[in-house]
C-alpha cells in the first residue's frame, strides 16, 4: 500500500476506438483554479472538446474526477464528480454521485479518468495502477444493473455500471455504483452510445495521507462537532433522510402534483419521511464515509430496499397523485434496475398522463391511478411502443406529440420535486442552472422556506442569493464534498449561532449580500489547504475558494453558450410563468424577467446572456 | 378557466362623425330637391327615374344608427319635409307628377325602392369628407346598392353634378372624375345657381 | 368573559412521540380550545413542549414564529427543521 | 407594383388544368362527400358530343344523377325551377355544369334553389339573400373566353318583367372549374378567335381599369401573354391541344382578374350593344378594345404601355420610348384583329359595320348608334372607367368604331386629376 | 410560358388590405349571417396596445365581441384551444376573429375545428379522419411576426399538422393601423419567411401560371419594401405591403412544393427551438449561390417579380435566369444588420446540420440530394465571402 501525500494529480485519458490509454498530469495552475471535482472535469473537457459535438456521436468525452477530499478522512467526503456533454439537454451536465466506484478509482492512484471514441463491440473496462483492459462485456451486455455490478465486483474494489436503458440510448439512463447513481443528464446513453457496460476499479493500491496531519485532524474534529450539533444535520436528516422536507414543503405549497398544477394535496403525509421510517422500519445505508448518514434502507413488500429519496417520492409520486408508498418504491426499484433517472422518468410520465387526458397520445396512464405505469416505464427502458419516444426525454417527445407548453422542463432537463410559484428565488435557479432544470444548483428554496431566511414571493435580492449560492455550491462540488454539509459550515459558526434568529432574517431579507458575505465557510478552504499541505490565509483563503466557485460556473455557462444557449433559454415552463397553482387563491407566479434583467447584471453577462470578456479574462478563462 | 377574465364587450358609437354624415346627408337631400327645381340637367337625369319612386341613402345596419336625441321633440311639419337634420338616413320621394321630394330622415312608413347604402360609418365619412371620389369609392365598396342598377347610376350621375354646384372647384375636383369645362357650364350659371340652392335649401326648398 | 377559541396542532417529525401524545392521528393533529388572544408559544407550553425555539411552525402556507397571535380555527404544523433532496 | 390605397381580392375557385383533369372530378367530388352529380349542359354542347367525354373521363366512380340539357341561349328562372325539380326528384346532391357563360349562370341558379331548399328562384332576389354555403358544384368551360367560371355573378333574365335579375354573392362561386383541352378542341376558328379576345378584353380592362389591384395584375398579365403568345396558333390549326389548354388558363386568369378589378367603356359599350342589336359579345369586345384603350389613354398611359410587355415580348417593348408603348399597344391589338381576320377568312370582324349575322346582314347600321350611345348610361361598367364618359363622349367612340378610323384624340374631353387608385 | 400538364391551385381566402379595411370586418360577418365573434389575440400585440384601436373599429356596429382571448405567445397549445372553445360556446359565439399573425392563426383554426365538429380534442383528426364539413367562419387580423403558415389550408397545433381545404381562412384584413411591426427584428424575419416562400414558388420546376401569377406581386412587394420596412418597422406603407406579401406567398407556397431553403430552415428551427425565419434569411443565400453555380433553368417570372417591368424587358432573354437570381440575393441582403449573417453566429451545433440535411432530402421527393442539402449547410456555415 504506498502512501501519497495530498494528492495524487495522474489522469487516466482512454481512447475505446484505437483501444489505447495515455496517463497524463493535473498541471498546478489548474488545481489552484479549478480546485478538483466537477471545476477540473470542466477544464479537462475544455481543453480537449471543440463545441457542436453530437452527445450520442464518437466524439462525445465524459469525465470522471475524483476530489481532493477523496480518501483522505474529510467528513461526507466520499462523492465523485462526472461531467458530459448530454443527450437529454445536448449541453455540458455534471452529475455528483456517491456510490464506492469513486474510492475504489482514487485509491488505484487515479485522479481523474477522460473516456473518448467508441468501442467497435460491447465491452467493460478493468482499471488498476498501471492502467485499463478492455474486457468484452458479452456476458453482461443486456442484463440488468443488479446482475452486471454483482459480476464486475468480483474483479475490483468499486464498479459502475449501466442498465438495458443505457444500452438502448435511452436519453434520461444513469450510471449506477453501489446504490448510489450519476444521475441526471443521461449519461448512462453515453456509456451506452461507446459500447461500455461498466468500469471497475481494483482499488487499495495508494493511500491518501493529508500534508498536515495533525491540523487536519483538529479540523475534521470541528467539522464533526458542527454536523452533529446542527438540528437539521444531525436531526431531520439522520432520523427521516432527504424525504423529511416533504411536509414543510407540502403546507406552504411547493411540492409539484398532478404534473406541477397544484402545490400542495392533503394525502402526501402518507410518502412522507416520518411515515417511511415508521412503517418499514429503516436503518441507515449511505455514501462511505459519511458522517450525516442521511441514506436509508427498509423491508418493503418483504424486499430489503433503500427508501426512495425526496425527489424520487414527489416526481414519481406525487407529480402523478400516486400517494402508495409501496407503488413508488416499486418504481424506484425498477428505475435502478433498468437504470433510468427518477426525476426525469417522473417528468415525462407527469407529461404522458396530462397528454393523454387531453388526446395527444394514446396510452392507459391515467393521473392518481397506478394501473399501466410499470408496464411504461419498462417500455421506456426497452424502447418498445410508444415507449421509444418517450425516452428521448420531454422535450423531444412534447416537439413530436405537441403539447411543449405543459412539458415540465428547463433547457430539456425535467424539473425536480419543487414548486417554484411557491419560492421564486427557486423559480430562477430553475431558470439559471447551467445544465437545465436542477434544483442543487443553487437551492435557495433552503433560504426561503426551509430555514424561513426570506419572503418566498418577493423577487427582492433573489438574483443575489441564487448568484452566491451557485458559486458556493459550485467550489463544494469541486472540492468534493457532499453538499448536505453546507447547511451545517453555515450556520454552526460561533456569531451566527449567538444572534436571534429575527434578526438574521431582517438582515438576509433586505440587505442579502451584506448578510452572505458575512457568513464564514471558511472551514471548506481550510480543510482543502490542510490536505494539500498549502498555507491557508484565514478571510483571503475563503475569497479565493467563492472565487474558484464563480470560475467553474462561469466556465460551464461560457461551454454552454458555445453550443448555442442564450436568455432564451434561461426560461421555466410556460405554466410556471402564466397560470397560478390551484392551492393558492392569490395565483403567484414566477417574476422570472425582472430577476433575470438582475441576475445577468450582477453574474457581469451581456443582456442576452453570454459572459463578457471583461469577466471571463477576471476569471482567468482562455477564450478559445 | 373562468371566463369573466374575458369581458364581452359591447363597441361604442362615434357621435362626431355620425352628426357630421347626418347633415351631410340633409343638405344633398335638400340641395337635390332644389337642384331638380332650378336646373335643366339635374332634372334631364332624374326625370329618367320612373314615378312615385322613392330613394333612400342610408349608412349600414340600420339599427345601430337611431335618429338624433332630439328628434322626438321636433313637430310633425318639420320632420316631414325634413327642415331640421334629424337623423342619418336621406329619402327623396319622386311623387307621380314628377318632382323631387326631400322627405327626412325617419324610415317609418317609408318603403325605399332603391337604397345607396354605405358599409360602414367611416366608409361614410370617407366619402362625405370627400377623402375619395365617388367612384373610387364604389370600387373600394365604401358603398353598395340596393335594387336595380341603372337607377342608381342615374341617381350618382345627378349627385355628382349637384355637388359640381354646391362645392368650390378644389374639393368638388376630388369628387367627380372630369370637372365640367368652360364650355359645359358658364361661370356664370355656376355661381347663380349655387347662391339660389344654397338659399332655397335651407328656407323653403 | 374571555371566550374561548379552538385551534387544531398537527406534530410531525417525530415530535408526537417525544410529547408521549397517546392515540395521536396525523390527520387531525391534537384539538386545543385556547382563550382568545393568547399566543402559540402558550398553547405549546400547555402542550408539554419543553425547549420549543428551534422548531418550525406553519400556519396556513407561511411560516410564524412562536410569538405569533392565535385566531379562531388555526392549524398550526409543527415539525423540525429539514434539508432538501 | 403599385400598392393601391384599398383593394380587395377574393377568388375561392379551386382550378383543376390538364390534358387530363377530367379523370380528377370523382376524387374531388368525394373529398367534398357528394356522390350525385346533377349535369346541366346546353343543346350545342351536347350536340358536339362533349358529354360523352365527360361521361367516359368520370368512369364508373362516379353514378350521374341525371342529365339536364335542355338550357335556352338566354337561361331565365323558370328553367331554373324546372332543373331544380329534376334535381331533388333524383336526388342529387352536386351539379357538374358543362358549357359556355349562359349555362354556367344557370346551374349557379339552380345551386341557390336546389341547396336553399325553395321551390323558386325569385325568393333569393336582391343583395345579401344568399348567405349559406351551397351544395358542390364544378364547372366545365367549352368556350375558353366568358371566364364566368370565376366570377361570384349571375344573370338570369325574367321573361315576365322582362328584366335581367342579377344574383351577386361568395356562395353562389363554384367550388372547382375544371380546364381541359379536350372540351374546346372542336371550337371552331372564328368563335375560338372571339371569345379568346373576349378574355384579352377582360385582361387589358382589369389592368387598367379603377379598381386595379396587384393579384388581378399579376393574373390579367399572364392571360395577356398566353394569349399572344397562342391565339394565332390555335386559330390556325385547332388540333393544337397545348395551345388549347394555354387558351383555357388565360381565359380563367381573365376571369379571376375582371372579377376583382372591374371592367371599364369597352364593356359598357360592348354590353349596350349585345343588349340592344343582338351582336354576339367577344366580337363586340374586340373591336371595341383598341377605341376604349384610345380613349383612356391621356388619364393611365402609362399604365396602359406596360401592357406591352406581355403582348408585344421583351424586345418591342425595350425599344419603343415610353410615352409611346400605349400607341404601341393599342397598335398590336388592330394588328392582331386583322391577322385574326385574314385567319377565320373574314369571319371576326374589325369594324362594327362589318358584323353580319348567319344570313349576312349588317346588324348594327349607323342608325343605331345614337340610341347606344344613350343606353351606355344604364350599364355599371361605366363606374369603374379612369375617364368619364358622357353620351356625347360614347357618340364619338362609336363614330370611328363603327367607320373603323382610329380615335383622333384631340377631340377627347379630358380633364380631371391623374388617378388616385 | 410554360404550363405543366396538371396542377390544382385554390386560394380560398379574400384579402381586404388598406385605409378602414377594419371597417368591412362587421359587413363580412354579415355575409356569413354571424353576429357575435370570438376574438383570440396575440399576447404581444395586446401588449402593443393594439386592443383598444380594435376594438374602436367595431363601433356603431351591430356586432357585438365575443371576448378577446389573449393567452395566445409563441406556442399554440391543444390546452388553449380547448380554453377558447369553453370560452366560444360560454358566449354563444357564431364566428372568430383571429388578431395577430403566426401562433393565434393556428390556434384559431384549431378552435374553429373543436367547435364546429363538436369534439373536446384533435386526435380523431391526428390519426387520419378529415373534416367533414365547412367550419364557422374566420376572419384574420394581421399583425406582428408571421410564420408563413397563415393562408395555408394546414393547421398546426402541438406541433402537429392537419391539412384540409376547409382550413383556408375566410377573410385577411391587412389594416394599416395593426400592421406596423414592433421591432425591426420581428419585420425581418416575417420578410425572410416571406421571401424564402415566393423564391420557392418562382424557382419550382411545376410553376403554373396561378401560383406565379399570386407569387409575382408578393415578391415585387418585398424587392421594394423589405429593405425599407426593416429600417423603420412603424412606417405604414411599408408595413402593408409586407404584410401583403407575406399573405400573398404563403397563399402560393401553399399550392406548391417546399424548396431547398423552407425544408432546411425548418429542420433547423425543429432542432434548436429558433424560429424559422432567421434560419431562412442565413440559408437562401446559399441556396441562390448553389443555383447560381449549377444554372439551373428557372422561370422568367423570378426575375419579372424582382426586378420589375422595365427592369425585366431591358435585360436579354440568356442573362434573365442568373440577374433573377442576383436580384434576389440583393433583396436578402437587406437584412443583414438587423438577422445573424451565418449559422456559426447563431451558434447552431454541427451535428444538427447532418440530420437536418438528411431529413431535407428524405421530404423533397428526390428533387435534391442529401450531397446538395449538406453543401449548402456548409456554405452557410461561415457565409464569409458573400453576401456583404
Amino acid at each position: 500500500m504506498r502512501e501519497v501525500i495530498g494528492s495524487n494529480n495522474r489522469i487516466l485519458e482512454i481512447d475505446l476506438s484505437t483501444k489505447k490509454f495515455t496517463v497524463s498530469e493535473i498541471n498546478k495552475k489548474d488545481r489552484n483554479m479549478y480546485l478538483g471535482g466537477k471545476g477540473m472535469g470542466l477544464k479537462l473537457l475544455y481543453d480537449r472538446m471543440e463545441p457542436g459535438v453530437d452527445p450520442l456521436g464518437e466524439d462525445n468525452m465524459i469525465a470522471f474526477t475524483m476530489g481532493v477530499f477523496m480518501g483522505s478522512g474529510a467528513p461526507c467526503s466520499g462523492r465523485f464528480e462526472a461531467v458530459t456533454k448530454s443527450p437529454l439537454t445536448g449541453i455540458m451536465t455534471c452529475s455528483s454521485c456517491g456510490g464506492p466506484f469513486g474510492m475504489a478509482l482514487k485509491t488505484t492512484g487515479w485522479d481523474a479518468m477522460i473516456i473518448r471514441g467508441k468501442a467497435s463491440a460491447p465491452v467493460y473496462l478493468a482499471i488498476d495502477s498501471k492502467g485499463v483492459q478492455f474486457k468484452p462485456a458479452k456476458g453482461i451486455w443486456g442484463k440488468d444493473m443488479n446482475q452486471a455490478e454483482a459480476a464486475l465486483l468480483k474483479e475490483g474494489a468499486g464498479a459502475l455500471v449501466i442498465g438495458q436503458a443505457g444500452e438502448n440510448l435511452v436519453r434520461i439512463a444513469n450510471i449506477r455504483s453501489g446504490h448510489r447513481f450519476v444521475g441526471r443528464g443521461g449519461m448512462g446513453a453515453v456509456l451506452g452510445s461507446k459500447n461500455v457496460k461498466g468500469i471497475v476499479a481494483k482499488g487499495g493500491e495508494i493511500k491518501i495521507v493529508p500534508a498536515k496531519k495533525e491540523k487536519f485532524k483538529k479540523i475534521v474534529r470541528r467539522f464533526n462537532k458542527y454536523i452533529n450539533n446542527n438540528p437539521v444535520t444531525s436531526g431531520t436528516y439522520r432520523s427521516f433522510g432527504t424525504n423529511s422536507a416533504t411536509i414543510a414543503c407540502n403546507t406552504t405549497g411547493t411540492i409539484p402534483v398532478r404534473n406541477f398544477t397544484g402545490g400542495s394535496h392533503g394525502e402526501v403525509h402518507k410518502i412522507s419521511g416520518e411515515t417511511m421510517a415508521e412503517r418499514f422500519k429503516t436503518k441507515w445505508d449511505t455514501c462511505k464515509p459519511c458522517t450525516i448518514m442521511c441514506g436509508h434502507k427498509g423491508t418493503i413488500a418483504g424486499e430489503e430496499r433503500h427508501i426512495p429519496e425526496y425527489e424520487t417520492v414527489h416526481l414519481l409520486g406525487s407529480n402523478l397523485e400516486i400517494f402508495d408508498p409501496v407503488a413508488v418504491s416499486d418504481f424506484n426499484e425498477l428505475c435502478s434496475k433498468y437504470g433510468m433517472d427518477t426525476i426525469s422518468l417522473g417528468g415525462i410520465l407527469g407529461w404522458a398522463m396530462e397528454a393523454t387526458e387531453k388526446g395527444l397520445i394514446k396510452t392507459s396512464l391515467k393521473f392518481g391511478s397506478t394501473e399501466g405505469v410499470a408496464d411504461m416505464i419498462r417500455d421506456i427502458a426497452l424502447c418498445r411502443g410508444i415507449g421509444k419516444d418517450l425516452a428521448q426525454g420531454s422535450r423531444l417527445a412534447a416537439k413530436k406529440y405537441g403539447g411543449e407548453d405543459f412539458a415540465m422542463h428547463v433547457k430539456g432537463l425535467e424539473l425536480p420535486g419543487y414548486e417554484p410559484r411557491g419560492a421564486v428565488g427557486h423559480g430562477l435557479g430553475y431558470a439559471t442552472a447551467n445544465r437545465g432544470g436542477c434544483h442543487l444548483s443553487s437551492y435557495v428554496i433552503s433560504i426561503e422556506i426551509l430555514f424561513n431566511m426570506a419572503n418566498p414571493f418577493t423577487p427582492k435580492w433573489k438574483h443575489y442569493m441564487v448568484k452566491f449560492m451557485e458559486n458556493l455550491f459550485a467550489a463544494i462540488n469541486s472540492l468534493h464534498i457532499c453538499q448536505f454539509t453546507a447547511y451545517a459550515v453555515m450556520f454552526e459558526p460561533f456569531l451566527v449561532k449567538v444572534s436571534p434568529f429575527p434578526l438574521l432574517k431582517v438582515l438576509m431579507g433586505n440587505m442579502a449580500p451584506l448578510a452572505m458575505n458575512l457568513m464564514d465557510v471558511s472551514l471548506f478552504p481550510e480543510t482543502w489547504h490542510a490536505i494539500l499541505g498549502k498555507h491557508y490565509i484565514p478571510y483571503l483563503g475563503m475569497l479565493k475558494f467563492i472565487k474558484a466557485g464563480e470560475r467553474v460556473h462561469v466556465l460551464e455557462r461560457y461551454m454552454n453558450t458555445r453550443e448555442g444557449i442564450s436568455k432564451k433559454d434561461d426560461t421555466l415552463p410556460l405554466r410556471l410563468l402564466t397560470e397560478g397553482r390551484k392551492c393558492d387563491a392569490k395565483e403567484h407566479t414566477v417574476p422570472l424577467e425582472k430577476m433575470l434583467k438582475k441576475y445577468y447584471k450582477s453574474r457581469g453577462y451581456d443582456e442576452n446572456g453570454i459572459p463578457k470578456k471583461r469577466l471571463l479574462r477576471r476569471l482567468g478563462i482562455k477564450i478559445q | 378557466m373562468n371566463i369573466n377574465k374575458y369581458p364581452e364587450i359591447v363597441p361604442g358609437r362615434k357621435f362626431l362623425k355620425e352628426f357630421y354624415v347626418g347633415i351631410m346627408l340633409w343638405v344633398v337631400g335638400r340641395a337635390l330637391q332644389v337642384a331638380a327645381k332650378v336646373d335643366k340637367e339635374v332634372k334631364a337625369e332624374l326625370a329618367k327615374l320612373p314615378n312615385n319612386f322613392t330613394l333612400r341613402m342610408m349608412v349600414a345596419p340600420e339599427k345601430a344608427f337611431p335618429l338624433f336625441f332630439y328628434a322626438k321633440l321636433l313637430p310633425s311639419f318639420v320632420t316631414d319635409i325634413g327642415l331640421l337634420p334629424y337623423g342619418i338616413q336621406m329619402f327623396l320621394h319622386k311623387d307621380k307628377e314628377g318632382n323631387i321630394k326631400y322627405i327626412g330622415a325617419d324610415p317609418k312608413g317609408k318603403k325605399a325602392d332603391l337604397s345607396v347604402i354605405f358599409t360602414s360609418i367611416e366608409a361614410a365619412w370617407l366619402v362625405l369628407s370627400f377623402q375619395e371620389s365617388t367612384a373610387t369609392a364604389y370600387m373600394h365598396g365604401r358603398f353598395v346598392v340596393e335594387g336595380d342598377l341603372p337607377h342608381s347610376l342615374t341617381f350618382v350621375r345627378a349627385l355628382d353634378i349637384v355637388e359640381v354646384f354646391l362645392l368650390p372647384k378644389i374639393i368638388s375636383g376630388l369628387a367627380v372624375k372630369r370637372y365640367p369645362k368652360w364650355s359645359e357650364m358658364s361661370l356664370m350659371r355656376k355661381f347663380w345657381k349655387r347662391i339660389v340652392i344654397y338659399i332655397r335649401a335651407f328656407t323653403i326648398g | 368573559m374571555a371566550n374561548e377559541i379552538a385551534i387544531r396542532i398537527k406534530f410531525f417529525s417525530g415530535i408526537d412521540r417525544e410529547l408521549k401524545l397517546e392515540n395521536y392521528n396525523h390527520e387531525q393533529g391534537l384539538a386545543m380550545n385556547v382563550p382568545a388572544g393568547k399566543r402559540l408559544k402558550w398553547a405549546l407550553r400547555t402542550a408539554g413542549m419543553p425547549a420549543f425555539s428551534n422548531h418550525a411552525y406553519f400556519r396556513s402556507g407561511e411560516r410564524i414564529s412562536t410569538r405569533a397571535k392565535l385566531r379562531n380555527g388555526d392549524e398550526v404544523t409543527c415539525l423540525k427543521p429539514s434539508g432538501g433532496g | 407594383m403599385l400598392l393601391p390605397s384599398f383593394y380587395d381580392f377574393c377568388c375561392r375557385v379551386k382550378t383543376i388544368s390538364g390534358h387530363k383533369a377530367l379523370e380528377a372530378i370523382p376524387g374531388l367530388l368525394a373529398g367534398m362527400n357528394a356522390r350525385r352529380p346533377l349535369i346541366v349542359t346546353d343543346k350545342g354542347v351536347a350536340a358536339v358530343g362533349l358529354i360523352g367525354i365527360v361521361k367516359k373521363a368520370l368512369g364508373s366512380k362516379l353514378k350521374i344523377g341525371a342529365i339536364y340539357d335542355n338550357v335556352p341561349v338566354d337561361s331565365d328562372y323558370k328553367v331554373v325551377d324546372d332543373a331544380a325539380k329534376v334535381y331533388k326528384k333524383k336526388g342529387c346532391d352536386s351539379i357538374i355544369s358543362i358549357g359556355g357563360g349562359s349555362v354556367i349562370d344557370t346551374a349557379k341558379g339552380i345551386n341557390i334553389v336546389a341547396s336553399l331548399g325553395s321551390d323558386t328562384l325569385l325568393d333569393y332576389q336582391g343583395f345579401g339573400a344568399v348567405n349559406r354555403k351551397l351544395n358542390p358544384h364544378v364547372v366545365i368551360p367549352t368556350t375558353a373566353g366568358t371566364g364566368s367560371e370565376m366570377t361570384l355573378v349571375a344573370v338570369i333574365a325574367d321573361p315576365d318583367r322582362k328584366i335581367k335579375m342579377l344574383f351577386v354573392s361568395y356562395f353562389i362561386l363554384p367550388d372547382i372549374a375544371v380546364l381541359d383541352p379536350r372540351m374546346t378542341k372542336t371550337l371552331p376558328g372564328f368563335l375560338t378567335a372571339a371569345t379568346a379576345m373576349d378574355a384579352m378584353t377582360h385582361a387589358c380592362e382589369a389592368y387598367f381599369c379603377l379598381e386595379k389591384n396587384p393579384m388581378s395584375d399579376g393574373h390579367a398579365y399572364r392571360a395577356i401573354k398566353l394569349i399572344s403568345d397562342n391565339l394565332l396558333k390555335v386559330v390556325k390549326n385547332p388540333g393544337d391541344m397545348k395551345g388549347r389548354l394555354a387558351l383555357a388558363n388565360a381565359s380563367a386568369l381573365a376571369g379571376v382578374a375582371f372579377s376583382n378589378s372591374m371592367v371599364g367603356v369597352v364593356h359598357n359599350l360592348g354590353h349596350t350593344i349585345g343588349a340592344l342589336c343582338h351582336v354576339p359579345h367577344g366580337n363586340a369586345m374586340s373591336i371595341l378594345l383598341p377605341y376604349g384603350m384610345e380613349y383612356n389613354l391621356h388619364k393611365s398611359g402609362d399604365i396602359i404601355g406596360e401592357i406591352l410587355l406581355p403582348l408585344g415580348g421583351a424586345e418591342i417593348y425595350a425599344s419603343t420610348p415610353k410615352k409611346k408603348r400605349a400607341e404601341k399597344v393599342v397598335e398590336l391589338i388592330r394588328k392582331m384583329n386583322q391577322d385574326l381576320h385574314d385567319a377565320t377568312g373574314g369571319r371576326h370582324p374589325r369594324f362594327l359595320k362589318e358584323i353580319t349575322d348567319r344570313n349576312g346582314k349588317q346588324i348594327v347600321p349607323h342608325s343605331m348608334l345614337p340610341t347606344i350611345a344613350d343606353c351606355m348610361m344604364l350599364d355599371g361598367a361605366r363606374m369603374s372607367n379612369p375617364e368619364e364618359v358622357l353620351p356625347a363622349d360614347a357618340i364619338l367612340i362609336l363614330e370611328h368604331a363603327w367607320e373603323g378610323t382610329p380615335l383622333n384624340r384631340k377631340k377627347i374631353n379630358k380633364g380631371g386629376k391623374k388617378v388616385k387608385y | 410560358m410554360h404550363i405543366p400538364d396538371h396542377y390544382e391551385f385554390l386560394n380560398h381566402s379574400k384579402i381586404i388590405s388598406g385605409k378602414c379595411a377594419l371597417e368591412t370586418i362587421p359587413a363580412e360577418l354579415g355575409g356569413y349571417d354571424a353576429q357575435k365573434p370570438l376574438v383570440i389575440a396575440l399576447k404581444s400585440v395586446v401588449e402593443r396596445g393594439l386592443k383598444k384601436k380594435f376594438i374602436k373599429t367595431f363601433s356603431n356596429s351591430m356586432v357585438v365581441l365575443g371576448g378577446i382571448y389573449d393567452e395566445v405567445r409563441e406556442y399554440a397549445g391543444i390546452s388553449l384551444a380547448q380554453d377558447a372553445a369553453i370560452l366560444f360556446k360560454a358566449r354563444g359565439c357564431d364566428s372568430i376573429i383571429a388578431l395577430g399573425c403566426g401562433p393565434a392563426v393556428d390556434l384559431a383554426k384549431a378552435v374553429n375545428v373543436l367547435v364546429s365538429e363538436k369534439i373536446d380534442n384533435l386526435s380523431a383528426h391526428y390519426e387520419g379522419a378529415a373534416i367533414k364539413g365547412p367550419l364557422k367562419p374566420l376572419i384574420v387580423v394581421t399583425a406582428g411576426r408571421s410564420n408563413g403558415r397563415e393562408a395555408a389550408n394546414a393547421l398546426v397545433v402541438d406541433n402537429r399538422e392537419l391539412v384540409s381545404d376547409f382550413l383556408c381562412p375566410d377573410v385577411f384584413i391587412i389594416d394599416p393601423r395593426m400592421t406596423p411591426g414592433s421591432c425591426g427584428e420581428s419585420v425581418a424575419e416575417s420578410g425572410a419567411t416571406a421571401m424564402a416562400q415566393a423564391f420557392a414558388v418562382l424557382t419550382d420546376r411545376g410553376i403554373n401560371p396561378m401560383t406565379a401569377a399570386v407569387a409575382h406581386p408578393a415578391m415585387s412587394y418585398l424587392a421594394e419594401y423589405l429593405a425599407k420596412g426593416v429600417k423603420r418597422p412603424k412606417n405604414r406603407q411599408a408595413s402593408v405591403a409586407l404584410a401583403n406579401a407575406s399573405v400573398m406567398a404563403s397563399a402560393a407556397y401553399s399550392n406548391s412544393r417546399p424548396g431547398m431553403a423552407n425544408l432546411l430552415a425548418g429542420e433547423l428551427a425543429e432542432a434548436t427551438g429558433i424560429s424559422a425565419g432567421r434560419f431562412e434569411r442565413i440559408i437562401l443565400p446559399s441556396v441562390i449561390a448553389a443555383m447560381l453555380k449549377k444554372k439551373a433553368w428557372i422561370e422568367d417570372d423570378l426575375y419579372l417579380a424582382a426586378a420589375g417591368i422595365d427592369g425585366y424587358a431591358a435585360t436579354p432573354a440568356g442573362e434573365r435566369t442568373q440577374r433573377g437570381l442576383e436580384v434576389s440575393l440583393n433583396i436578402v441582403g437587406g437584412l443583414k444588420k438587423v438577422l445573424p449573417v451565418s449559422l456559426s453566429e447563431m451558434k447552431v451545433q454541427k451535428h444538427f446540420l447532418e440530420k437536418a440535411a438528411k431529413a431535407a432530402a428524405a421530404k423533397s421527393g428526390k428533387r435534391f440530394t442529401e450531397a446538395e442539402c449538406a453543401s449548402v449547410l456548409a456554405q452557410a456555415w461561415d457565409a464569409a465571402g458573400k453576401v456583404k
